[in-house]
């Protein structure tokens, strides 16, 4: 395809090139992980019917029989898989057997709770550890970045159920500012911005429970990055042009200090969604990380699918956009892709 | 040697953590000693306060057992863990680093296709599902862990050994007729050696909260007297016994936070370029 | 009028280094357009009182006696806020290394705004069209593309321009410029040395001009300083100090130069050639990878052939970007050339591989440039020197007694095997590696830049002891330099290379002086200190 | 033995039902919602395809059956206006009442109950099968009638018309459809006092009231609330903080009832349990080495300190088991072989065992921290004995796979009664009911042909001072034998605000609807 010189100086096209051989990337190792994910699962011992036969109060070998042939158990191995991906590929996941609902829709009704969930988690984290690393690099070697990083050492060092646990104790209980689980004020019904603020109270704690935890990486990350960075010639040049310190600072060191963030941001990504699924678990937030918890404890295989697809897609999505952002930012990859 | 420690206790933070953390492993060696009867024994009455009865100095949990026998138990269990899953997460990360890094092309593609494979699947979520599969016990933990934590570990071997390839040293090698693994082995993991050893630190520290996660949530093995445990079963009394909960919260805490801030000590100690260079 | 004085200054070095200061009694004056060059080897302190005159010391350095004076404003003491307006205004800097001393993620046109930002001069608009006459001044090709361009986008010369640019926007009074061209090559060092002089004249900027060639202080300085480990040994005009030094180092500095003065041409027996190699091709793709990414393709060596006999050294001589490294790591087989033959007693090993590559390749040895980089931290110089005789079988005590051997030959004494590479000069890092290429009895050397790292004092004593090396174990050698001087005073036969491909070649009389190519011509004028070196060639003939 | 402890005096005691049962005073208010907790989710709520607790919670409001259960299990009306039972317990007439309503506004008539009985519940609801195979014929000579014919007398016939185990399903909505893919299933409709109205996924599940529903008046409140809340320590917070009025049953965790049961305006009852006569015990799997010596069992029935356990994990709540029949079923006899806890006894009947160290594998129930804590304390009894034990880890497809593979030494489990021994009790011990695969089968193997034919006998018994006699000798053969190890009859506390009244009245609890609960607030 002809590409006029002046296309690629701006370098438009080759972040959209980018984001193609991405993509294609992605979609590999989404199939990859469907495969992976169900051999691993059928790996487990007790299938969904015994379980099902379990809830049921009651159940003979007959009952047993029909639920596994309802729900296609008794085919061999590798048809159920190609059943599976063909599905998956349309989005449909497949059936929920506990539930008696597809999965699509199952996690569809659960995602935005999670999205919010770690979606506010990250932009929590990110902003205050990022700030703290400033912070601590500027008073570095004094008091001040001891105190700044053993406070958010603090954080990353306690487990994340035991802080989700002692602040609903804290906040919930003894003081009673927060509610202390769940995603709105049941049967109150709000409308509107009472629904939003109702919410927002509800999400206070998970979400800075599950911020404050990833908050110390982004700022032992920037901490040291601003360190580094400060070192680097063109800061003693910014000096030498008599620049004022807040200057040199915000506009030459912090912005090379942040490319290694943004890429921490990326690897983070799959972390964060594991420490979604115990904040949801104790603050029962109504989010696919629960969902993933129960289903495994009910064997319930769709759906344990279902949500490690949507949360391996949420975690690439999540990297493209942060390799996007640190194409853009730094000029250097993207004008020479 | 000497200046590795002056430049090691120069971090305040570092000096604390080396400090509390002989503890813990005091207390880990010393727990089969001073608390000699089984942790599960029940002894008391439940909900003993702590500093009520001086026999059981931090009182019994929901079924009368000695809590700090326990936590002392505990320790061992922890660190246990830590250390080896550590220790398998690096016997596969660091060969794979190795390898993606020295023969780059085809393999180093292959090999880091499989580490970014492995670290898109959020890693919790993979070992609640690894537990689940192999009944929980204390072997299928540690491998579960070490399963979802050795990506970063080949992540971080392989930027090293891509940069110690090119340097003249190594060609210098090659020229004097050193086989590759020769190479390898001699020249180029010793210097990668610093700050995988400052990851090592790291991952012991994320091992532990690994663990307590997954045995607060059942999935640990159920014979075993850990912290995670401890916290997990007191999670549903928390409101009539909250300090059952506290305690092995803060033990966890006390012995994550000990090792992270040593790793920072050793990252300031191993990498000089850090610490201000003189003229 | 002098425009700066600094009276018996003395910056403290922090706790537990080598020594307590890093300069002392330092005194001088600075007059109005008047350039002052401060010459001296690495580590001697010369960057010290620059950066202490604007105040940009490194972390844990501090002035501890003395003071500066600057158009009779005492500005030693002076706090961070009252020394902003004179930094950039009043005084301005330029640094060393032009790669990185540029914000990677700012566009260049905005990184010149910026001094008028901070110094509230100017509108936006206008800011834009004053960096855009700048850059004309400065001497910018296409200064409307360059205003918008990002650093890595210009070349080493044209960033250092850029830094000038910056350096003049507000018509400072004093420019002090910290070896701004060693890291350039001599072309385009020769061009920012005429532009700085050119400044200097149409804007009357005083200079302080910092370096360790003399040949630059030759050519551009008005008065000269010489100073050694922290201390000033001599001043003075620049005529007095070059022709008429008084210091005995001094004296001992002027003599390390290499120059371009004629060696005796020895006749090489003309014989087999040892080493013959027929053109060699190699090219490198970079951006390739990504399925979409389009492929740049640099072609490093193209068409190389040249022929090596016993006890001959050929020098290959160009600027960055030639592809004489390319060469030599082609010869040795670290890099897999294209095309093209490398022949070593009849047998070609451009594409042999496993055990008889190893064998073959134990005839020829290389010496690199970092010290560094060269040796590994973390082996003891024993492992080091003895680590390839055992891998070809030799036992390991012959393997130690052939080691302590070489350390005699090259200089240094047994005791040390057992210490570290740390604990080890520049100088004598390069006499291991030397000693480590001889383990092996190589019957060729390649020298890739083996001396370009060491200061001009060392650099005399290696080249020494390389030559003496060179005869007593009759050895052949591949000396590969970008300075001209160094390979006059070492080598028999010169090859010259352009972008990958050779522009000249022979013996190194008529190479220097009188060459075919003009590219060669060219390299030679823009050698600096030529005048210099005739001058001395002069005094020395009539004492 | 345990150190002295001086258990007994603590605090325990004072819990015991001090309370009055909230008695049917002041005039009934109407208006006002029901807040209750529901645990787990409900995997659905049609009552008819699915039976576990949750659905038989929410399906009790929803679905109604012919009868109703008091708290001694006699039958009252319903659906039924009367009914009779022939002189031969054979034939069973129900008279129905008059002008009942589905929720959608069509009628309810004997061809529901038809329909109900012998084509939907008898093809998915796999206990009435078994019922419904004692049933020779069902006539509907009028819409208000209908007439039962057995093949034999079967005694605990008369107790199968609650709504868990009978709920009366609209046929003009079923008929002829695939019932378990039918889309009705998610907008269940009954004849009930309460009508669905919606279900938000993990969140809750709210009913209206139903505004023609035939008892006049009734029921009093506007709407209930069911809020799922997977964390036990989350529910307790939710009770405490007033989003919810009412604590079912093991929603709990058992160590927060005697600070909750502090709580000011909170009431509590363990009533409501007596028709399902929960009983809690170990399998013992006979099979395996060394279990199938007699000595060995017993000498674990008298090692387990069932007292220590009632008092120190299920807060005092309910009884020590005597054997396999719960005090609340009928034909319940107390004085069988003493299986008390003595550990000499029991150090002494394994010392003349065949045991010599064999580990045993306990295999606990996986639902919540009292079943862990409860299989903790069995291997520290065990031990204290000086037999090696080990608790194997699982979750709840796990234990399902290990009971129906017979891949266990001890299990622990808990099962219903139903009211009757011939309802839940003998398929625990009949020996043809041994066939490995379902957690509700003879699932210890107990082979015994002599009580096997006396529960054939007592079951088809017209006279229930034949079935007594019968039932009583059952128990002592099977005492004896300790084919499992029985641990406790289960006492799970209702927790409600006292304010709210009636919650619970029948033998069926809160799973029989909330028609006559009334909020007495302002």
């Amino acid at each position: 395809m002809a590409r006029t010189d002046l296309n690629t100086r701006t370098g438009a096209d080759s972040v959209i090139r980018f984001i193609l051989g991405r993509l294609v990337k992605a979609v590999f190792i989404l199939l990859a992980i469907l495969v992976f994910n169900f051999l691993l699962i059928h790996a487990a011992p007790g299938d969904p019917a015994a379980v099902m036969a379990g809830e049921a109060g009651a159940a003979d070998e007959k009952f047993l029989a029909d639920l596994r042939t309802r729900f296609g158990l008794d085919q061999p191995l590798y048809v159920q898989l190609f059943i599976y991906i063909k599905g998956a590929v349309q989005f449909d996941l497949g059936y929920s057997f506990r539930q008696q609902m597809s999965v699509a829709e199952m996690i569809g009704d659960r995602l935005p709770a999670t999205l919010l969930l770690t979606g506010v988690a990250f932009v929590l984290s990110l902003v205050l550890g990022v700030a703290a690393g400033v912070a601590a690099s500027a008073r570095q070697g004094r008091w001040g970045d001891t105190i700044i990083s053993t406070f958010a050492l603090l954080f990353y060092a306690t487990p994340l159920f035991w802080v989700a646990l002692m602040a609903t104790l804290v906040f919930s209980v003894w003081l009673g500012w927060l509610p202390g689980f769940g995603y709105s004020t049941i049967g109150a019904n709000y409308t509107g911005m009472a629904h939003v603020l109702d919410v927002a109270k509800h999400l206070v704690l998970p979400a800075s429970t599950l911020g404050l935890f990833f908050m110390a990486i982004y700022m032992r990350m920037t901490r040291a990055s601003m360190l580094e960075v400060s070192r680097l010639d063109f800061v003693k040049t910014a000096r030498a042009k008599g620049l004022k310190r807040g200057v040199i600072q915000r506009r030459h060191i912090l912005r090379n200090a942040l490319l290694p963030v943004i890429t921490l941001a990326g690897l983070q990504a799959g972390q964060i969604f594991g420490g979604a699924i115990l904040t949801e678990t104790v603050f029962a937030w109504p989010g696919i990380g629960r969902l993933m918890f129960e289903a495994i404890n009910q064997r319930d295989y769709n759906v344990i699918l279902g949500v490690f697809y949507i949360s391996a897609a949420m975690v690439l999505l999540f990297n493209l956009i942060t390799d996007v952002v640190y194409v853009i930012v730094d000029p250097r990859i993207r004008l020479t892709t | 040697m000497k200046n590795f420690w002056r430049r090691f206790s120069y971090n305040r933070g570092a000096v604390i953590g080396l400090f509390i953390l002989t503890l813990v492993i005091l207390t880990a060696i010393l727990a089969p000693f001073v608390f000699p009867q089984s942790p599960w024994k029940m002894v008391q009455r439940p909900f003993l306060p702590p500093f009520t009865d001086n026999a059981l100095l931090l009182g019994t949990d929901a079924l009368g057992r000695n809590v700090i026998s326990g936590l002392a138990h505990g320790a061992y269990v922890s660190l246990l863990v830590g250390l080896v899953s550590t220790i398998v997460a690096l016997a596969i990360g660091v060969p794979i680093g190795a390898l993606a890094g020295y023969f780059a092309g085809r393999t180093d593609d292959a090999l880091m296709r499989f580490t970014e494979f492995f670290q898109t699947i959020p890693s919790f979520a993979l070992a609640i599902v690894l537990l689940a599969i192999f009944q929980p016990s204390l072997m299928f933990v540690i491998i579960a862990i070490s399963i979802v934590s050795w990506p970063p570990v080949a992540r971080l071997v392989r930027g090293e050994v891509l940069s110690l390839r090119t340097r003249e040293f190594v060609e210098a090698a090659t020229l004097s007729g050193l086989g590759n693994t020769q190479i390898i082995m001699r020249h180029i993991l010793p210097n990668a050696l610093p700050p995988i050893i400052v990851l090592a630190s790291l991952m012991v520290a994320q091992a532990i909260l690994l663990e307590s996660s997954l045995s607060f949530l059942g999935l640990g093995d159920p014979n075993i007297m850990s912290w995670g445990y401890m916290i997990g079963a007191a999670r549903t009394v928390i409101r009539t016994a909250w300090w059952l909960s506290f305690l092995p919260g803060m033990a966890i805490l006390l012995t994550v936070l000990s090792l992270n801030l040593i790793g920072e000590g050793l990252n300031d100690a191993l990498n000089p370029r850090l610490t201000r260079k003189t003229q | 009028m002098t425009l700066l004085s600094i009276r018996d200054l003395a910056i403290a070095l922090p706790v537990g280094a080598d020594r307590i200061y890093a300069a002392q009694n330092i005194n001088f004056d600075l007059a109005a357009g008047e350039i002052l060059c401060i010459v001296g080897e690495s580590g001697s302190g010369k960057s010290m009182s620059a950066n202490a005159v604007m105040g940009l010391l490194p972390e844990g350095v501090k002035p501890v006696k003395g003071n500066i004076t600057f158009d009779g404003r005492e500005i030693l003491g002076l706090s961070e806020a009252e020394m902003l307006p004179l930094r950039g205004g009043r005084i301005s800097m330029i640094f060393q290394e032009p790669l990185s001393a540029l914000n990677p993620l700012m566009r260049v046109g905005a990184q010149i705004a910026e001094v008028f930002e901070a110094h509230g001069a100017l509108s936006k608009s206008e800011r834009r069209d004053r960096a855009l006459k700048l850059l004309e001044e400065v001497g910018i090709p296409d200064p409307q593309a360059a205003i918008r361009a990002y650093p890595f986008q210009l070349s080493g010369g044209q960033r250092q321009r850029v830094m000038i640019a910056m350096a003049l926007a507000l018509e400072p009074d004093i420019l002090i410029a910290d070896e701004p061209t060693t890291a350039l090559d001599v072309t385009t060092q020769a061009q920012i040395l005429k532009l700085i002089e050119d400044l200097r004249k149409s804007r009357g900027m005083a200079v302080i001009f910092i370096t360790h060639d003399f040949g630059v202080v030759a050519d551009i300085a008005d008065r000269v300083i010489v100073m050694q480990k922290g201390e000033i040994v001599e001043t003075g005009t620049a005529d007095e100090v070059l022709l008429k030094p008084q210091h005995a180092y001094t004296r001992a500095l002027i003599d390390a130069i290499p120059r371009l003065v004629q060696r005796v041409d020895t006749e090489a027996d003309q014989g087999k050639p040892l080493l013959t190699v027929e053109n060699l091709e190699k090219t490198f793709s970079t951006g390739a990878g990504s399925l979409f990414g389009k492929r740049r393709v640099v072609k490093a060596v193209q068409n190389v052939s040249f022929e090596l006999f016993a006890g001959e050294t050929i020098g290959i001589v160009g600027e960055s970007g030639s592809g004489k490294s390319t060469v030599g790591r082609c010869i040795v087989r670290l890099l897999d050339p294209d095309a093209g033959r490398v022949l070593m007693d009849g047998v070609d090993i451009s594409h042999l591989a496993g055990a008889e590559l190893r064998d073959q390749r134990r005839k020829l040895q290389m010496i690199f440039q970092d010290p560094y980089s060269s040796l590994n931290p973390r082996a003891r110089v024993s492992r080091i020197l003895t680590e390839g005789l055992i891998a070809f079988g030799t036992s390991k005590d012959a393997a130690h007694a052939k080691a302590c051997e070489l350390l005699e030959m090259v200089g240094l004494d047994a005791s040390a095997m057992k210490r570290f590479p740390h604990e080890f000069s520049g100088g004598q890092r390069q006499r291991i590696g030397i000693a480590r290429a001889l383990a092996l009895d190589p019957s060729i050397i390649i020298a890739d830049e083996a001396v370009s790292a060491l200061d001009v004092s060392i650099q005399a004593q290696v080249l020494d002891l390389l030559a003496e090396l060179k005869t007593r174990l009759n050895l052949s050698m591949l000396f590969i330099t970008h300075d001209l001087r160094v390979a006059a005073r070492i080598c028999d036969r010169i090859i010259v290379m352009q972008k990958g491909k050779i522009v000249e070649a022979g013996p190194v009389s008529k190479v220097l002086h009188d060459p075919d190519s003009a590219y060669t011509r060219s390299l030679l004028d823009a050698i600096p200190g030529q005048e210099y070196e005739r001058a001395l060639a002069l005094a020395e003939a009539e004492v | 033995m345990l150190k002295p402890i001086n258990l007994i005096a603590s605090a325990m005691l004072a819990l015991a039902l001090a309370s009055p049962l909230a008695a049917q005073d002041g005039t009934p208010k109407s208006g006002g919602t029901l807040n209750v907790v529901i645990q787990p989710e409900p995997p659905s709520l049609m009552l008819g395809l699915v039976q576990n607790g949750p659905t038989q919670m929410v399906g009790g409001d929803i679905y109604e059956s012919l009868l109703r259960y008091d708290s001694e299990l006699q039958p009252e009306g319903q659906l039924a206006e009367s009914w009779e039972i022939s002189e031969d317990g054979i034939t069973y007439t129900f008279k129905l009442r008059e002008g009942v309503k589905f929720h959608d506004g069509t009628p309810f008539t004997s061809a529901d109950v038809e329909f109900s009985m012998d084509k939907f519940l008898r093809e998915s609801h796999s206990r009435m099968r078994t019922y419904m195979e004692h049933v020779e014929s069902i006539e509907t000579p009028d819409d208000l009638t209908v007439i039962f014919k057995l093949k034999q007398p079967f005694g605990p016939f008369i107790g199968i018309f609650e709504p868990g185990t009978a709920p009366m399903i609209p046929k003009h909505i079923y008929e002829g459809t695939d019932f378990a893919s039918n889309p009705a299933n998610n907008t269940p409709i009954g004849t009930g006092p309460f009508k669905f109205d919606k279900w938000e996924k993990g969140s809750f599940i709210h009913l209206v009231k139903n505004e023609d529903y035939y008892m006049e008046g009734k029921p009093y409140i506007d709407d209930v609330y069911y809020h799922v809340i997977p964390d036990a320590a989350s529910r307790a917070v939710a009770y405490e903080t007033g989003k919810v009025d009412v604590l079912p049953g093991g929603s709990v965790e058992n160590f927060d009832v005697p600070r909750m049961q502090a709580m000011e305006n909170t009431c509590i009852t363990d009533k409501g349990w007596e028709y399902f006569g929960p009983l809690s015990w170990m399998w013992v799997n006979s099979d395996n080495k060394p279990l199938d010596d007699v000595k060995v069992r017993s000498a674990i029935m008298h090692a387990v300190d069932r007292e220590f356990a009632k008092n120190a994990l299920w807060n005092g709540l309910g009884k020590v088991a005597t054997g396999p029949f719960s005090s609340s079923t009928r034909f319940w006899d107390g004085d069988t072989p003493d299986i008390t806890f003595d550990p000499e006894k029991a150090k002494a009947l394994l010392a003349e065992s065949s045991y010599n160290g064999e580990k045993i594998r306990i295999l606990g129930l996986p639902y919540g921290e009292t079943w862990q804590r409860w299989a903790e304390a069995v291997k520290q009894n065990l031990s204290e004995i000086g037999m090696d034990a080990e608790i194997v880890p699982s979750d709840v497809a796990g234990w399902n796979q290990k009971i129906s593979d017979r891949d266990f030494d001890l299990a622990f489990t808990y099962l219903y009664q139903y009211g009757d021994p011939a309802l839940g009790v003998s398929r625990t011990y009949m020996g043809s009911n041994a066939a490995p695969g379902s957690p509700w089968n003879n699932v210890s193997n107990y082979q015994n042909p002599e009580t096997d034919k006396l529960f054939d006998e007592a079951a088809l018994m017209a006279n229930p001072e034949d079935r007594k006699a019968a039932y009583k000798a059952v128990q002592d053969l099977i005492v004896a034998d300790v084919p499992n190890i029985w641990m406790l009859e289960l006492g799970f506390p209702t927790i409600y605000r006292c304010d709210i009244k009636n919650p619970v009245n029948t033998a069926f609890g809160v799973n029989d609807g909330f028609r006559d609960v009334w909020i007495d607030r302002d």
